[in-house]
């Protein structure tokens, strides 16, 4: 119900100013844009779906910043793990 | 009275005449039994699948049993549309009765055909679903040996529901059997799943989703007659994954031979456009019907060369290891996600996509 | 970037598993609630248990959309469904949802025509398409989905479309949260708060629960690196001592909300004095109704109603699950008398309720599994 | 953890406890093959159908061929009403079948069924119908060992429509076949004619008229194995005269075998009743479908024999020679009419009484 | 007595044969019409031709309803089927009758809805359970049928049913005989008169028939022997040059008719002053519709109707059938392009046509079967 | 169309005076007798059925008189065949 699923903006309605189509995993459907008509939204902006509404528009450099600090956070962990397998080994 | 008997005469070659059927849509009068269902018959139904078995015409077809054991199936066929992307009702009839058979063990021999027609069916379209299940049967090596066509009223049917049966002959000395699944065999699947469920429903255009999926839709009785083949002894189980997918499938191998199934999420094969799919609608194409695809439990020890054989089939060539049976928990099916973590696959509840077959 | 896969890796999900772990003051449990069905999904499909350690428990909250909805206003639903010119359109997971006389799917097997859509617009289309039908949508959701809702009412007033209208059962997240903040039996260390209710109200709304009841909430992503990221946010608050409204959906929640929708369901919708929350009782100003201005598309004043509320069954322990006071499994009916197939409750109901996302994904011992697993693994 | 783990083991008990239907009408999900759709099977059909060959539900069922010919049918069945005097959907179904095999000379010996139901059909109807099925099955001496079902949205069926195909085994040394048919030989009717449809169209209630008629459907095989031990090289064809009646069956014999076949009418059995019937809506009984009664062609020399076979049998007791063989008019059936003329007796044209089996 | 199979006894059969076959002049062919199609049915279908003399020649003649409907009126029948609102009745032998469009059957398949009804008043039952919808019944039939559906008319307007109509195609069979006896090519030597007409209209319409053609009628019953008997009363009156309308049918039909029958048709119906006649052209005064009084239930006013006049398909002989003229088989398309599945013309359609009864029931060798009879007989 | 079959009037509607029910060879259907209204109907009375009407009351005496007047035809005709016969032999 809550679903939510990132998808590709890949055209816009022409009549409609409110319509638009996502692509997902080479799927496409018709949405509606009408909740972000102040986001100057252009193909390529992923938005996030829910119900047949664009919800939100989805920050590529948001989603990178998680993931840049999940990469820290892993080298430390492997960093920590190679320190631990030297203790056993050692 | 001498004109009168040539007129006669002349009436008596026309009835014998090749019939033909005039109208475009199918009216009540052609499931009466009278001139119009012979017409039908002969003129559609022979015509199409036409064999020196089914020829006679008579209440059933006479065969010669010619193995130890035979197999017999049947399966109705109600999907909604009836023409979609990769197929139609016609083969689907087909190839499902020839995999169930096949599923057995069994080489598919022949098979029967009722149809269940809508008033108002267009003609055109039955000769369309008559050709595809000709189509089929020839590639499938059965022939279609007798038949029933019924019609009722407009608003009583959707046009056209087929009930095929089969008879198979099992002729490799095989023993298939749910029960037979034990603990360390390998769980395979033919080939990537769900296609034929994505694809008949967004034939349906219920969801405004478009993406090009075609039906996997296919015989199924060489690729596991190359592998019962290959693995006489090896093979314990084979299940062709139609309703209620893979995850149906198993959850009945896992009860009936009170082992635990394991699945690894990244080793099933999906193709991204299913993917989107199930993402967009909230399925898990697990549960995603296919036409075309079997799983086998095989002896975990030749599992790779089982995998071998098919992927050396050209309906087999996306064929992959899935999982492996455990001892425990008894009669359940678990999935290793991708992500690292463990989850129950619960046979289907409800009905997330009505009429695929 | 897809937004998907690289927020399921498994490498990163054990990153931060051990950092969790790490995290974690030895000997102490942490409770947190994750508010959003959306989440208890999550969590019982990737089988992120496995990956928490056993210091961390989650406990299911409030916001599953269909968990909430009150059986007197199923029925309500179902009397709509029955009038001879009504098409009733829902999302396929209300359903199942049973009544006091049973469930739509029933209602439909009995022959009310009741259609399942996968968004409101899609029920306006067939409104279109049937001129002489009165179509009916059946809006349930929290914020999230009822800007959808509102825009769709728009659209239809717009259009001139006179056969269409909602029967509205949104309900708003604060007030249940407050609800259960203030419930005796309030045990919790923090909240894992709704990201898509979020994306539309934004974060300011929670700002009262770090204030006023000293507790971390982190609105957190759908994905379950999303969700380990925000335990771990959540622990890193308890040890740093810090009681804030962090975001670590950032790349889908604005700070402030989605300004288009919340003035849609301004105009469209206009707060309930009080609604009835299944399991919950009523809870003051937690629902909104349609506002005057658009009382044409809206379903209770077009039909009469029963209106009758009716009391949930015997056995059911829904309201102590949604409070995150039970377990599922620790409800007595949870696995027997209530299944998927026959749901006593409305936690059993949709993938997205607690009982339901337990029984489907996670009834299992998941140390025989590992067992098992190791096995299968030495084989 | 230890009180969850007593929780998850009790639930598999539940899990595994015989399922039930607590639905009373029929939903969509009983159609999809998950869990409502086994709990359908296990406790309604596999319930009443209950056989060892049926038992491991798989994809088909394993038998064992047994003669040196077999014989193969289907027929769907889509009357309506669904029940109706003497009898139901679900026997027409078992017998229709049976009939069919006995006709080509076979002991009928095992069944499939597969089942179309429409979404909110009562449940206790389909309960009702597959306990007609037992026991029609039963007293067939025949097992159903393989199904399959189908649900369909509301509106796309007519409540149940079953399809029933159905496999036996040819062991009496005979050659039946219309085409053997001769000059001379006497036709046989083993009782009196148009029951059945008259039955069905009384239940329909669509012309306000009342008579006590019920249907004769009933299982042939027994009375056709006692003619076919009593005359083996004497029955020419057997037919059991359902859709279209004895008048269609005829012709398609005359047809075959190029020969006229002339009928007495006042050899001819029909109940009175069936007699009003006929007047009262402009029918001829002649095309009036019959559910247990068949046409046996018959060596003229031995008529008399083939008559005492069938009388002494209960299904038989009012069997009676009702016409001969002729060279000519070839492949047309005529009437001596009991006022002294003669008519052609054609093939049904149009469809008087539609959905009758 | 059953009225039914003592008129059908072979023994009395025999014996009426043989009197005719003696009350034929030596060397003279005898013509008669039998009028109704209900006679042609019993003559075929009980195989009275093996019984009559080579002497005795019976041609048909029009009185077949469904046989003259022309085909625009199947088109406008088929136009009010189609309105989407519309429930068409009609007896079954209409239903396969070819307009320039098809039949109804065709039109049925293609999604009219369109029932089959045994009697007006079940059309009427129909239009009470279906209040929504307009209920139409396709009226045929000579004067035996006009009183039921004009009974059926007045009982509608007492019950105050108002989605009821009737498209009446009543026709009259004075003219009919009229024109024939008109006709250039007119050859008989006296008719079989219609029985069940006569039951309503009585004997004395014929009396010009006798008085100013000089031809007698008999008024004829439809069991087989009332046709013998017929045959031979006719045969009588041309021996002894007797001129008369007599009545064989007594037991049914009054010298006077039926009053109240009358009077309903008077009350509901009145006479066209054209109408066109399948295969013979318009025929004055020949028909009837509904009456100003009754104009509510007049689906000709009720509907718009297109009324296009259609030409008979060119090979179409049917109009020198209906007048007796040609035999069925003399018609070039007789039981090769026209047979009952595929009808060119109307009287392939009823089991009255002429066509239709000589293809169903006459259509074989009689010598020929003569041969195989006593074949079977020695053998 | 015009078929007409002979029915045994059994019994009369009780609300309704043009309603009656008939029998044709034990099969009954309920049937309109408004046309014969004038015609004092009873129980026992044959009438002949057409579209659910009934037309005309069937008088057996009629029906009896064409029979007897068979009769009589049929035994000259079987007295000439006598003599026909007789003929032949002597
Ligand atoms: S098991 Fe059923 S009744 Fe109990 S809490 Fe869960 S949903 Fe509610
Ligand atoms: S054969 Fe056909 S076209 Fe010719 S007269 Fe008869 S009905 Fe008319
Ligand atoms: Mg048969
Ligand atoms: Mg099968
Ligand atoms: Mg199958
Ligand atoms: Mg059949
Ligand atoms: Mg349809
Ligand atoms: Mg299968
Ligand atoms: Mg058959
Ligand atoms: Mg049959
Ligand atoms: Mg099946
Ligand atoms: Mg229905």
């Amino acid at each position: 119900m809550c679903l939510g699923i990132p998808g590709e903006l890949v055209e816009f309605g022409k009549d409609d100013a409110e319509l638009a189509v996502v692509e997902i995993s080479g799927v496409r459907r018709r949405i509606n844009v009408g909740l972000l008509a102040d986001e100057g939204l252009k193909p390529g902006d992923w938005v996030l779906v829910h119900v047949g509404f664009a919800l939100s528009k989805i920050s590529e450099d948001e989603a990178q910043a998680v993931l840049d600090a999940l990469k820290e956070l892993g080298q430390q962990y492997e960093e920590e793990l190679d320190a631990l397998r030297a203790s056993d080994v050692g | 009275m001498n004109r009168e008997r040539q007129v006669l005469a002349r009436i008596e070659r026309v009835r014998r005449r090749k019939p033909v059927v005039r109208e475009e849509l199918i009216t009540l009068a052609h499931g009466a039994g009278g001139k119009a269902t012979h017409t039908l018959i002969e003129a559609v139904f022979l015509e199409a699948f036409r064999n020196p078995l089914l020829e006679p015409l008579g209440d059933g077809a006479l065969l010669a049993p010619a193995a130890e054991r035979m197999a017999f199936t049947t399966d109705s066929f109600v999907v909604s549309p009836l023409f979609f992307p990769g197929g139609d009702i016609g083969d689907l009839a087909v190839n499902g009765t020839v995999n169930d058979l096949a599923m057995c063990g069994a080489r598919p021999a022949h098979l029967s055909a009722g149809f269940i027609l809508e008033e108002g069916f267009p003609v055109a379209d039955l000769r369309r679903i008559t050709a595809s299940m000709a189509a089929a049967a020839e590639a499938a090596g059965v022939t279609i040996v007798t038949g029933d066509t019924k019609v009722v009223q407009r608003g009583k049917a959707d046009g056209c529901y087929i009930t095929t049966s089969g008879v198979g002959y099992v002729e490799q000395p095989v023993t298939l059997s749910a029960a037979g699944v034990r603990p360390g065999d390998a769980v395979i699947v033919s080939g990537s799943i769900g296609d034929h469920g994505a694809a008949v429903m967004l034939a349906r255009d219920d969801y405004g989703i478009e993406a090009s999926v075609a039906s996997d839709t296919a015989p199924l009785h060489d690729i596991v007659a190359e592998l019962l083949k290959a693995l006489p002894e090896q093979v314990r189980t084979l299940r062709d994954a139609t309703r209620g997918g893979v995850a149906t499938v198993l959850n009945e191998v896992a009860s009936a031979s009170e082992t635990a199934i394991v699945l690894r999420e990244d080793a099933v094969p999906v193709r991204p456009e299913v993917t989107g799919i199930c993402e967009l609608l909230g399925l898990d194409p697990l549960y995603v019907a296919c036409e075309g695809r079997f799983v086998a439990v095989v002896d975990g020890a030749h599992a790779d060369q089982a995998l071998d054989v098919l992927r050396g089939h050209p309906l087999g060539a996306g064929a992959a290891i899935i999982g492996s049976v455990a001892a425990d928990p008894q009669g359940l099916v678990l999935l290793r996600t991708s992500f690292g973590g463990t989850r129950v696959v619960d046979v289907l509840v409800g009905d997330p996509l009505p009429r695929i077959c | 970037m897809r937004f998907v896969d690289e927020f399921r890796d498994a490498g990163r999900a054990r990153a931060l598993a051990a950092r969790i772990a790490e995290r974690c003051r030895p000997g102490r449990q942490y409770t947190f609630m994750e508010v959003c069905g959306g989440h208890t999904h999550t969590i019982y499909k990737h089988g992120l248990e496995d990956l928490l350690p056993p210091e961390v428990n989650l406990v299911h909250g409030p916001g599953c959309p269909v968990c909430v909805i009150p059986m007197g206003r199923v029925d309500d639903a179902i009397h709509i469904a029955r009038q001879p010119d009504v098409i009733m359109t829902s999302f396929g997971d209300m359903t199942r949802v049973p009544g006091g006389t049973g469930s739509f799917l029933d209602a439909k097997a009995a022959g009310a025509d009741i259609r399942m859509v996968y968004s409101p617009l899609d029920a306006l289309t067939i409104a279109r398409a049937n001129p002489d039908r009165r179509v009916v949508f059946m809006a349930i959701g929290f914020e999230t989905t009822a800007p959808s809702t509102a825009m769709t009412v728009l659209r239809a007033a717009e259009q001139g479309v006179t056969n269409f209208s909602v029967f509205c059962n949104h309900v708003m997240i604060i007030p249940a949260i407050k609800a259960i903040l203030d419930s005796p039996d309030f045990r919790l260390d923090g909240f894992i708060g709704p990201g898509h209710v979020s994306a539309v109200i934004g974060c300011e709304p929670y700002g009262f629960i770090a204030r006023e009841y000293a507790k971390p909430l982190v609105v957190a992503g759908f994905e379950p690196i999303d969700i380990l990221a925000s335990v771990l946010m959540l622990l890193d608050q308890l040890a740093e001592d810090r009681c804030e409204v962090e975001n670590q959906y950032a790349r889908v929640v604005p700070w402030q909300g989605n300004r288009i929708a919340l003035s849609a369901i301004g105009r469209v919708m206009r707060l309930r004095p009080h609604f009835e929350w299944r399991g919950l009782g009523f809870i003051a100003h937690s629902a909104l109704a349609m506002s005057d201005e658009y009382a044409a598309f809206d379903a209770e004043r077009v039909f009469d109603l029963p209106g009758v509320r009716v009391a949930d069954p015997k056995p059911c322990q829904c309201g102590e699950v949604l409070k995150g006071v039970l377990k599922p499994w620790e409800c007595k009916v949870f696995g027997t008398a209530c299944t998927p197939e026959t749901p006593i409750g409305t936690c059993m109901v949709s993938s997205e309720g607690a009982c339901a996302a337990y029984y489907n994904f996670g009834r299992f011992d998941r140390e025989q599994m590992h067992r098992a697993a190791g096995e299968a693994s030495r084989a």
